[in-house]
């Protein structure tokens, strides 16, 4: 099945320089198959229209492809499509959350929003391995409150150090913040027991499901998470879009940050009052089209079932890891058992920048840098690193293409032994 | 003129828009039974209806006071024709059968015999914009009812 | 020229019902042309990457086409690249001013920042006919910081009423928010006036530009305001797209609210230090695809020519308002003489809904409701009315066809007079 | 291995990005003479730089230390070692060509007299990606040359 699928992604078909390309950045952004780039034509072409606020048919049309946009997540992600509120992409709907507790301790949102409000005394627990997008927004939330950010540390492993759990996460706690799977190291977290000591101590659970969503099957409501972010993007969905996924009762008592029109029930000059979820986070004109698309690309991966994806991308980081292995000079950071298809690295001697220049110049697109993640690189005492990672349309070509390059980048640079 | 038109716009629909059965000042605490308030608001269009029941010795009275469309008027209106004949259970189930209806997105046949003038709003539900104008109304009223019901139990 | 821009609109091709399609409703949102559809294929087939992380060739070429956007609108609206921040939308724009200067007077962006704080004793200033969105974003500033909430009132005309301007703008004011152009009535406001009343006072001006910008020329440096918000998606351009502009030197000093990932020079566990503008006010994977897009709408609409496209609007609005003054029982909105091609009405004895829903069984596309404008409405004493916007696709014929629609809209509905 | 490549890392560079003149413990204000200090990040990546010069009295001195990749070691080092022949103001042209020809898109011929070393850096100019690492370096020294003139100017 999966052979055939990569003819469905049209921009795989491309040659950077003389080599064809070997796309392994799907940890960053995912290609997307001819049939969401067709939604859009079809989109703008046929039903493009504002939501929501018209009687006239387009805007029907328009209205109804949106709201079959939220079946589709809650198809694939579990809940009701209430639960589903549409953000430009993860990073906004991380920040809504944190900002809504933020406003619910100032007032915003009544007595039904005190349940959000930190203080000093409190604190907000994060872990070591976060995406910059679920911890600057946390780091914010800690310093307008006067709350206590902490966080789990990370093993030399690449996993989750839960040793001083029930110490890090105690009853000041308010808020557990973590990724499912980090979007470096690849690792799946143990979402279970994080989430059942959240429960002992009361704390919201809040889950980055940015790398799991697109790449494993995942249920919310079975996790018992209480807000969940992902982004369209990374799931061969459309740029320009994320969900915010949250527990009905918890959305429509968190004060909304963003405000204007399509969210309110009345203004007048002096106030307003808001809508319940999802409308009251989605203020202004949203990305219709975008969710279009993405309806487009969760009927797809619907067909090829995440639970194949997931077994088609841990077949190719055993031959990732199998093949990094012999290469010599080569560290992988994190050697989690339980993980989607992406691995980092650091080559002996070359910079990630280094590395990565090489790979392109071979046809092979990977990620350098933090990605996003300073402080679990710093953990592992370097500033960068470099990250191949898979996805649905990747095959064993692509994996060898990408060994047979890294295995010439120190040669290239002067470093280390020769290999021929 | 097209047909879906001739049928999201019946006679009854119109007429009741017109005749507004029930449209009256409220009474609030000065009505003497057990009753309920509820203020809707459409916020796609700014309509909204005022509506509360009374549960009067001689049954269930509607009254209510709004603005909006001749298909959530006209909605308001029958409703409380209804409500005149009904009891409130007989009402809730009504309600009910009402919602089902506006949902079917034109597939269902209506039960004329329980829902009377409502069933002349089949029409509307082909048309997904308006089926919260038909809808207004009837969520006030249950939202009502069930604030009279309770203030009844409570005594 | 104009006759010819039409077929470049694919949609403006669909029937409703047995009827050809007016699409009076570009207020709300206006039609792609092709070649703006085509770069979403495009972008997707032979780009797509994310930005600004990656040294591989696809990141480079996404990352092209993002910047070129940035040049594009500053092109259009004047400024330097660096000036123009990608939002989702207006909305989400004209809330980032607002909850920036919330955060501001809270020991955000520390003592640089300081220029935008508020507290008791200040006030802000919008107007009675402004969008929710430049609207509710200020009430919220007021609730949260204390500062009194003001606004300039709406003469029967439909024009600002600026006899009080210098009580209401005083030396307690901080900000004044107000649109350029009404979304209701079409109705363009006197920027200059406004602006030098603020520079007496020392306010900071936001310019509310999304009914302006794809109807006319605007240059945001000539009219000296400090803030200015746009969606593309009124622009020929795509949804999930939007413009914070502002003066350099402000934007670096406005404390960011969304934050995360590609906004940040350094995060450690404990803190983060943010980019200068544009980067730092656009968190997270941006709407790529939609910038290139937008780039290419804005093209576009360079080649017309914004000056021609008033020229063509107002020619349009000629016809529709000698039009609507011919048929019995139409109260039209606000009678000035400056103001693009929007026209917004109340049909004596005819809900707006089911005004709307007649159109539309003509063919016709026009916005029913209160526009996310509940206070002018109140202001005219109705809670909503039937608007129609032209844009530089539309043609006499659709001018011709909606009016013939509506003077059979009382006679259908059995009120009136009938006409025959 | 495709020409742009070798453009890009010629010899000079990675020889540079190896021996890394220049880079030594910073002095800070244990520096003798009038001294400026700049620290740049590349938020790309992470990379990065602090360098500080000193007006000493045999002239212009460049310290730096910087984890990065080699494109920007390359580029401080060749940076150091033009300092060390030049005086502030020469380096300030040196600065502004080089900030030039790397904006240049691969269009420009470098004037090789001018720049030394740092005319190998033309094929980084191809490489919009790379040019923040090639310019680090000089960004930190315009900064922190700016400052030491200063304290100078105040002394
Ligand atoms: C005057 C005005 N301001 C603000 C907005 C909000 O724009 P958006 O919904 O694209 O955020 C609109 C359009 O809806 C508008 O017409
Ligand atoms: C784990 C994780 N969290 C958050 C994000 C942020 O997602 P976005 O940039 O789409 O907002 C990403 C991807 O960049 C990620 O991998």
């Amino acid at each position: 099945m999966f052979a055939r699928l990569r003819n469905d992604f049209p921009i795989l078909d491309s040659r950077i320089g003389e080599s064809p390309l070997s796309y392994l950045d799907s940890g960053a952004t995912s290609q997307k198959p001819q049939c969401v780039i067709d939604t859009f034509t079809e989109y703008y072409s046929q039903r493009n229209a504002a939501v929501h606020r018209g009687a006239h048919s387009l805007a029907v049309m328009a209205t109804d492809a949106f709201e079959a946009g939220r079946e589709a997540v809650a198809d694939l992600v579990g809940g009701a499509p209430e639960q589903v509120c549409w953000t430009k992409n993860a990073t906004e709907a991380l920040n809504i959350v944190a900002l809504g507790f933020d406003r619910a301790g100032r007032g915003f949102g009544g007595p039904e929003a005190g349940r959000f409000a930190l203080g000093p005394g409190d604190s907000i627990v994060v872990t070591e391995m976060e995406h910059h997008a679920n911890l600057v927004p946390w780091q914010q939330l800690a310093q307008a409150t006067g709350a206590e950010l902490r966080w789990l540390p990370v093993t030399d492993g690449g996993e989750l150090d839960l040793t001083e759990l029930n110490s890090i996460v105690d009853s000041t706690t308010k808020v557990l913040a973590f990724t499912h799977v980090s979007n470096v190291l690849g690792t799946i977290n143990p979402v279970e027991t994080l989430v059942a000591r959240a429960r002992e101590v009361g704390a919201f659970v809040v889950l980055d499901a940015c790398q799991s969503v697109p790449h494993m099957p995942v249920d919310f409501p079975a996790l018992d998470v209480d807000f969940a972010a992902f982004s369209a993007h990374k799931a061969l969905g459309p740029t320009g879009l994320g969900v915010l996924w949250g527990k009905t009762e918890l959305l429509n008592a968190l004060p909304p940050v963003l405000t204007g029109g399509s969210m309110i029930t009345t203004v007048s000059m002096e106030e307003s009052a808001f809508m319940p979820a999802p409308q009251r986070f989605e203020a202004g004109t949203q990305p219709v089209a975008e969710v279009a698309a993405f309806a487009t690309a969760l009927g797809y991966l619907a067909e090829v079932g995440l639970d194949n994806v997931l077994d088609h991308e841990r077949e190719l980081v055993r031959i990732l890891l199998d093949g990094i292995a012999e290469i010599p000079g080569i560290r992988v950071l994190g050697s989690a058992e339980n993980r989607i298809g992406s691995v980092a690295f650091d080559v002996e001697g070359v910079h990630a920048h280094d590395v990565g220049q090489y790979l392109d110049s071979q046809g092979v697109a990977v990620r350098v840098g933090h990605h996003c993640a300073q402080p679990l690189h710093r953990r592992f005492g370097v500033t960068a690193s470099t990250r191949a990672s898979t996805y649905l349309y990747n095959d064993v070509e692509d994996c060898r293409r990408f060994l047979s390059a890294l295995a010439e980048v120190r040669p290239f640079f002067g470093v280390g032994e020769v290999t021929a | 003129m097209s047909t879906q038109m001739q049928q999201l716009y019946q006679q009854v629909i119109l007429d009741h828009s017109r005749s507004r059965i029930g449209n009256s000042a409220l009474r609030r605490d000065a009505a003497d039974g057990p009753h309920g308030y509820s203020h809707q608001v459409n916020p796609t269009c700014g309509d909204e209806i005022e509506l509360e029941t009374e549960l009067g010795s001689d049954g269930l009275i509607v009254r209510w006071t709004g603005d909006g469309c001749s298909i959530s008027m006209a909605s308001a209106s029958v409703l409380s024709e209804l409500a005149a004949e009904s009891t409130p259970e007989q009402m809730l189930e009504i309600e009910a059968k009402f919602h089902e209806l506006m949902h079917s997105r034109g597939t269902m046949e209506p039960d004329e015999e329980a829902l009377g003038d409502a069933a002349a709003f089949t029409g509307v539900s082909k048309f997904p914009a308006r089926i919260k104008c038909a809808l207004l109304a009837w969520m006030a009223f249950k939202d009502a009812l069930g604030q009279a019901q309770s203030s009844l139990e409570e005594k």
